[in-house]
């Protein structure tokens, strides 16, 4: 047995579609590992889901690499952040901190939007005020936010931190206060009289970065200081953290989605999981349908009949609705819809291994090791196995890939498990979205792609696993 | 004679596989109370109809309470909902055999009725149109392609055919759509995104079936490329084996020309063996048509799962199961005719 | 009977299809068959296709359980015996397989194929080896050690019948059966495999039965020749006289429907019996031969079943009419 | 001169391990009412002959060579439409070895056999199916077989619709190629009776294929002992079994269990050779009890005649060693 079947492994390897088999199964299980280990296991509910952990994300961004194939270059996002304090001075009752960002506007493209983000805020006594102000390439100046910081509560102790669990978001392009600023500056700068509501229908960030030009504006290149100035009264008041989010029009290696969640991180989720639920219900289902296979071919009788007839039932019914319906009834959990998996995957395996056995059964073979008074179990073991083992192996091969694509089918209806990114819930938060009829294909093509190279993985391999299966197809010397 | 009673053999076994089904989903809905709240929207829905009626006639509010309360109980009692849901097991499965699942809650039919049952029986065409445009063609191209492959097996072409059909078990049919909407619709715009007709239908009875067509294309296209793979391949095989068998020698031998020995001692002798395989691929088949008509917005039964899904309409997705189950079975039933036409083996046996 | 190893006492084997739903047919493969075999003797079966040989050759081993009658073994009997009691049986007798290519697992080397018989009874490993050894020199695969580590698939089909012989060897047998054990192979190979297991059986006293289809094998290779037809015999007896002067009709048939290489032959018809062998579903009443046999009255023969009649020493016909016939 | 006269006929096949040279330089001719038996193990080349003759070439065929005369006619050189249309079946036909698998399932046994009228001579089909049942009672068939599919006859009745399909358009050659191998010893008489009585009656000459050279002795006027891809020995039914000359015609007679004579039957040690490296000079020369060791392994002997009409292709006749 060893022997030949090493050289039923040597057939295997020596196919090339195995070998490309082989290479991007090493690939996925290397990214599903680099995911195991970088992720947490309650990423979904921790960080997908969670809209807030992407809000500082552009929505529907291209990726990054789109650059590298267009003329003009799309603006690429940015967070920009200090902790330094550039310079410190008391005047009057205040103690005046303040931070500098540098931000150089170098695309001919506005930034999407601007946010500005404050970390850790501590204060001793009153609250402080804090005011936010950008310097532009033409050394202009407009004054972009100002807030004072919440008080304090009766019940506080000092010193009191602010904006530590959750920074303090400030979306500058929905600010209402900013268009009146903009419109200021326009009349001052530019003599230009724009009504403050037209100034917001235009978009702030056309005004922020750039300047009039023939009916419209344009980008203006160059440094732009973002200086954040902390009005304290006690001299050990500071701001942990400034943020500056430049929003652009690409982001990550993969985009993001109209969440403004990074894709590539669902993308990579989603390798272990196609890994698992194809691995895990292969697996059950193909021992589940060889044992019952075997037993049904081999015991024969009364038990052969009765599974005869429920597979004959199983095998008969469409499998898509049922599994539409089950899911839905049972609700999307990854190991409902493991379990609905296996229970209609396994019949097709009985019939086809019970009629191998009992091929095998008939073959003079088994008759002789009969003869010579050899056991059931022996038999068993020994010669009816071996013949149907390396099929019984494809077999799970092969259901691999039709698991990974169930899955994402079930997902993409809407009835996947919702804590777990899947590549056929992006697609269907994208399909849901319109990312089909609006063009945003790299939200949509991507996940596509990964169910069909994982699913087109085991099917490689399951080719070349047939001269295994089959030795006549074997080259002999 | 045997011809009638495999067919009735197989007929019986169908109709279990039906029964089975409609015992395994009317367990599951009972068990889960799935069915009490269908039931209890029906009643909930009668009494809306009943109040509005009774409102006429019964002025006085707490008459009207009192007499609602009365026919609510009574209601109750006539759906069963009194009693628990193993004993009305047998009502809810001639329930859904009718379709009579009540209202849907969600979804409208074309002509703006809410029964479930006019619904599905307005989806029911364009589901079997699309359906049966997609099994001619693929059935046609598995006979060209497999035929003319099979002639030359190992040559570029039949080596391009193993490489497609493997890609094409791996390719999920629905995403395929989102890839030929993106790339026909989206850039080149030389088909619809969707949907049957353009908006607004057109009137002239030839430029309304034109347009069907061109709102057809893409659907069908994206089924065939997702599914014809496999058939052209298996056609190969089977082909193959029948072409090398001795009978088709003699048929040379008699003289015969490569065009009668092609179609009488080679594809006619398949036939069987590939209708087996069509019927094994039907069930798969099915599937892909459902997520199709999804992504296409074709307004069939699949299209209206996904929407009945989407707004969790458990007496729409019930009725649909089991409208599915029935479409596969009668397919199945209608191809088992036709196999026993084809082989006569089994006529015979 | 003196020195009987082998003893079928009106055996019947009868299979059971399904047919529809509910009907259920049997298939009378072996109807009724009384047959001894003796220490170091050969029986030759012969018989067409469907005429139950090989089930009687499988009913004689209890690799098919016989629905009625008995199986005396060494003067036991063994008929209804577990497979736990048959162990030292199964180690006595040996089945020799028609098939070389599908009688030998594909997945296993030549050493583990002879040698399995001899881990199921529980030989130590050096034990083992000798005999195997031994097993291919008996059946001359020479020099033995170079076929150990092969695969079947390696070998040829004369090669291949020599391993299922070996095999057969290794637990030192006193009774084989072996089922058209040269009909898969080269006409040339078949008269030295035919030759090999005749002088084996001289050398280790085998009893054995010999299933043929080809009665022309059997007078070199056997004592004894049994005709089977439609699951009964017709006709047993000495090989010599039987091929001499055969008694029944279908016998002589089969006789005449052999032909010697002469070339005369091509200016002269042979007698044949005419239509064609039963179907064991549904045998024909009577003489299961009647429909066929010239001499069939349409009356007895058509009703009733005639009996073994011994016609002379050791020689027994089934036959209604058998004196009339074996006058003439 | 001859009915058909086949002069160096090759086939090779083209296989992974090389090339297969299943027919290599037959030559044989056979007369009007003869019938030819060509004898020989499996692997011998006996029924690539057959397909060499009739043309019906796998797509695997590397070398097809040779001159093969109808009448004096080389119909080798025909077109491929020629070929079908003026020679297959109407002046040679054949009947096939495996009884189950040379009809079409799915059509019925009387249209199969008609077909060739149907399409070779425009006849249509009621008058052709007339034509069988007359056909159907010559070769002992019930005439209404006509309307049965293959899989409802037993294997000597299909094996006589076989025949019947064979004789449909009177062929000048019929080709059998181990037409009684599937069957059991009674049909098998029966079949052998059935050919032996159309060869008197319809004056048939056949080339009859089979491994068994007594089943040749029962119907052939010559034979030609084929070892390893050609014919080693080629005469009278007569002088081959008789008075062999070739060892491996003596020892391949030598092998016959014989029921009529005292004579133990022996064997030939060795087995057939593999026609992708078959051996050099005379192919026998491994097996061969006479073989010299030195002209036999590295020259190939010639065919030459030994005595009239008796040819042999051996160096033991060649002058050579004796």
């Amino acid at each position: 047995m060893s022997k030949y079947f090493i050289e039923g492994l040597s057939e295997f390897w020596a196919s090339k579609t195995s070998k490309m088999g082989l290479a991007f199964l090493l690939i996925i299980i290397i990214i599903s590992m680099y995911t195991l280990f970088t992720f947490p296991l309650d990423y979904g509910t921790r960080y997908w889901n969670n809209p807030k952990y992407w809000a500082d994300n552009p929505k529907i961004a291209m990726p990054e690499w789109i650059n590298l194939f267009v003329g003009n270059k799309f603006l690429e996002h940015n967070i920009l952040s200090t902790s330094t304090i550039q310079k410190m001075y008391p005047s009057g009752a205040y103690y005046i901190k303040t931070y500098e960002i540098v931000y150089d506007l170098m695309a001919d493209q506005f930034p999407t939007f601007i946010t500005l983000k404050f970390d850790n805020v501590t204060f001793f006594s009153r609250p402080p005020t804090i005011e936010v102000l950008v310097i532009r390439p033409d050394n202009s100046t407009i004054n972009l936010y100002k807030f004072v910081v919440e008080p304090p509560l009766s019940t506080e102790e000092p010193p009191y931190s602010r904006y530590v669990v959750e920074p303090k978001r400030i979306m500058l392009s929905g600010e209402p206060q900013l268009s009146l600023v903009l419109s200021n500056f326009l009349l001052d700068k530019y003599n230009l009289s724009i009504d403050p509501k037209d100034v917001a229908e235009i978009g702030y960030e056309k005004v922020i970065f750039g300047e009039p030009y023939e009916n419209g504006f344009k980008p203006l290149k160059g440094k732009y200081v973002f200086t954040t100035t902390l009005y304290a009264r006690d001299v050990r008041d500071q701001i942990g953290t400034v943020s500056i989010v430049i929003g652009g029009q690409v982001y990550g290696l993969m985009g993001t989605d109209i969440l403004g969640r990074d894709l590539s991180q669902g993308l990579l989720f989603g390798f272990p999981v196609a890994l698992l639920i194809g691995i895990v219900v292969s697996v059950l289902t193909t021992i589940i349908g060889a044992t019952l296979g075997i037993v049904s071919g081999y015991v024969g009788g009364r038990v052969d009949e009765i599974i005869q007839r429920v597979c004959d039932v199983m095998n008969n019914i469409p499998q898509l609705p049922i599994l539409i319906f089950l899911t839905f009834i049972f609700g999307g959990k990854l190991w409902i819809i493991v379990v609905i998996l296996v229970l209609f995957g396994w019949p097709s395996l009985v019939i086809v291994v019970r009629s191998m056995v009992l091929q095998a059964k008939s073959s003079s073979f088994i008759e002789a090791a009969i003869s010579v008074g050899a056991s059931r179990w022996r038999i068993m073991i020994r010669h009816v196995f071996p013949q149907v083992a390396p099929y019984i192996l494809a077999q799970m091969i092969f259901f691999t890939p039709s698991a990974i694509l169930a899955e994402a089918a079930l997902s993409f209806l809407g009835l996947g498990d919702p804590s777990i990114p899947t590549w056929g819930q992006i697609l269907e938060y994208g399909f849901r979205n319109g990312a089909v009829f609006l063009g945003y294909w790299w939200w949509v093509v991507p996940p596509g792609l990964m169910i069909v190279f994982s699913a087109i993985t085991f099917v490689f391999i399951a080719l070349g696993f047939e001269p295994v299966i089959n030795p006549r197809l074997r080259r002999w010397r | 004679m045997g011809l009638k009673r495999a067919l009735t053999l197989k007929a019986a076994s169908l109709v279990v596989v039906l029964l089975f089904v409609l015992l395994l989903t009317t367990i599951i809905i009972g068990a889960t109370g799935i069915s009490d709240k269908i039931l209890n929207g029906m009643v909930q829905d009668n009494l809306r109809a009943i109040r509005q009626e009774l409102a006429r006639e019964i002025r006085n509010p707490e008459d009207l309470e009192r007499a609602l309360e009365k026919i609510k109980e009574d209601l109750i009692r006539s759906y069963g909902l009194d009693k628990p849901w193993y004993v009305r097991m047998p009502d809810m499965i001639w329930r859904i055999v009718t379709l009579d699942l009540g209202n849907s809650r969600t979804v409208v039919s074309f002509s703006g009725s809410n029964k479930i049952s006019d619904i599905i029986l307005e989806r029911l065409p364009n589901t079997v149109l699309l359906m049966i445009t997609v099994l001619i063609i693929n059935f046609a191209l598995s006979l060209m392609i497999g035929v003319r492959v099979a002639t030359k097996p190992g040559s570029f072409l039949d080596r391009l055919i193993s490489m497609y059909s493997a890609v094409s078990y791996a390719l999920p049919t629905w995403w395929l759509g989102i890839l030929m909407i993106l790339v026909f619709a989206f850039y080149l715009k030389i088909f619809p995104f969707g949907g049957m007709y353009s908006t607004p239908p057109p009137v002239d009875p030839l430029v309304r079936s034109l347009d069907l067509v061109w709102h057809l294309c893409l659907p069908v296209l994206t089924l065939v490329i997702a599914t014809s793979g496999s058939w052209i391949y298996i056609t190969r095989s089977i082909v193959i084996t029948t072409a090398q068998e001795d009978f088709v020698s003699i048929a040379r031998a008699k003289g015969l020309s490569e065009r009668i020995v092609l179609w009488r001692y080679i594809i006619r002798p398949a036939a069987p063996p590939i209708l087996t395989n069509l019927i094994l691929s039907l069930a798969a088949y099915l599937g892909g048509a459902i997520l199709t008509e999804t992504i296409f917005s074709w307004p069939g039964m699949g299209l209206l799962y996904f929407e009945a899904i989407m707004s969790v309409d458990e007496a729409l997705i019930l009725a649909l199961t089991y409208m599915y189950t029935l479409i596969y079975v009668i397919a199945r039933f209608v191809l088992e005719v036709l196999y026993v036409i084809v082989d006569p083996r089994v006529r015979y046996a | 009977m003196r020195d009987s190893l082998l003893e079928l006492q009106e055996v019947r084997t009868y299979f059971y299809v399904r047919k529809g739903l509910f009907k259920t047919l049997a298939v009378k493969a072996v109807d009724g068959v009384s047959l001894s075999i003796n220490r170091g003797e050969t029986v030759a079966i012969v018989g067409e296709s469907g005429s139950g040989k090989s089930t009687l050759g499988r009913t004689a081993l209890k690799l098919v359980e016989p629905t009625s009658g008995k199986i005396i073994f060494e003067g036991k009997d063994i008929t209804n015996l577990s497979s736990e009691d048959l162990k030292w049986f199964r180690r006595k007798a040996q089945m020799i397989f028609q098939d070389p290519y599908t009688s030998l697992n594909p997945f296993m080397t030549i050493k583990q194929i002879i040698e399995e018989p001899l881990v199921v009874h529980g030989f130590d490993a050096r034990e083992r080896e000798e005999r195997v050894i031994k097993a291919l020199e008996d059946v001359r695969l020479l020099p033995p050690e170079t076929f150990l580590s092969k695969y079947p698939h390696m070998l040829s089909g004369g090669q291949r019948q020599r391993v299922g012989i070996a095999r057969c060897l290794v637990l030192e047998p006193v009774f084989i059966v072996a089922d058209e054990p040269v009909s898969m192979i080269d006409a040339s190979s078949r008269v030295e495999i035919l030759l090999l297991m005749r002088s084996l059986q001289g050398k280790y006293g085998i009893g054995m039965m010999y299933i043929t289809h080809d009665i022309a094998t059997t007078k070199y290779f056997s004592d004894k020749i049994a005709v089977m037809y439609a699951g009964k015999l017709l006709e047993i007896g000495p090989s010599q006289r039987i091929l001499k002067e055969p008694l029944h009709p279908y016998t002589v048939a089969l006789i005449d429907a052999v032909p010697d290489p002469d070339p005369h032959n091509r200016f002269r018809l042979r007698r044949v019996v005419t239509g064609e062998p039963p179907s064991p579903l549904n045998p024909p009443s009577g003489c299961r031969f009647h429909p066929r046999c010239p001499y069939s009255d349409g009356m007895k023969c058509v009703k009733e079943e005639p009996e073994m009649i011994e016609v002379d020493m050791n020689r027994k016909v089934a036959c209604h009419y058998i004196e009339k016939i074996a006058g003439k | 001169m001859s009915l058909l006269d086949v002069q160096k006929l090759m086939l090779y096949y083209k296989t992974s391990r090389g090339t297969l040279r299943a027919v290599d330089g037959v030559s044989f001719s056979l007369g009007k009412g003869e019938t030819l038996g060509l004898v020989g193990e499996s692997g011998s080349g006996k029924s690539s002959t057959a397909i060499a003759i009739m043309r019906l070439l796998p797509r695997n065929v590397e070398l097809y060579d040779g001159r093969i005369l109808l009448n004096g006619v080389d119909i080798s050189k025909l077109s491929e439409k020629d070929f079908r249309e003026k020679i297959r079946w109407k002046k040679i036909s054949m009947v096939p070895q495996g009884a189950m698998s040379s009809f079409n399932p799915v059509l019925k046994i009387g249209f199969q056999v008609a077909e060739p009228l149907m399409v070779h001579q425009n006849m249509r089909k009621p008058e052709t199916l007339k034509k069988v049942r007359e056909l159907f009672k010559l070769v002992g068939m019930p005439p209404d077989y006509v309307d049965r599919y293959p899989h409802e006859l037993s294997g000597g009745m299909r094996q006589r619709a076989a025949i019947a399909m064979a004789l449909i358009l009177n062929p000048d050659i019929v080709i059998l190629d181990e037409p009684t191998s599937a069957l059991d010893v009674s049909i098998q008489a029966q079949i052998m009776n059935l050919l032996k009585n159309l060869k008197k009656e319809l004056g048939l000459s056949m080339i009859f294929i089979t491994h068994d050279i007594a089943l040749a002795s029962d119907i052939c006027d010559k034979i030609g002992v084929m070892y390893a891809g050609q014919i080693v020995e080629l005469s009278s039914s007569e002088n081959v079994l008789l008075n062999p000359r070739h060892p491996y015609t003596q020892k391949l007679i030598a092998s016959i269990p014989r029921l009529r004579e005292e004579k133990m039957p022996e064997f030939i040690p060795g087995a057939p050779p593999d026609l992708v490296s078959p051996p050099s000079g005379c192919r026998f020369h491994p097996r061969c009890p006479y073989s010299d060791g030195m002209k036999c392994v590295k020259e190939e002997p010639e065919m030459i005649e030994v005595e009239d009409d008796h040819f042999v292709k051996c160096w033991l006749h060649s002058g050579g060693s004796k």
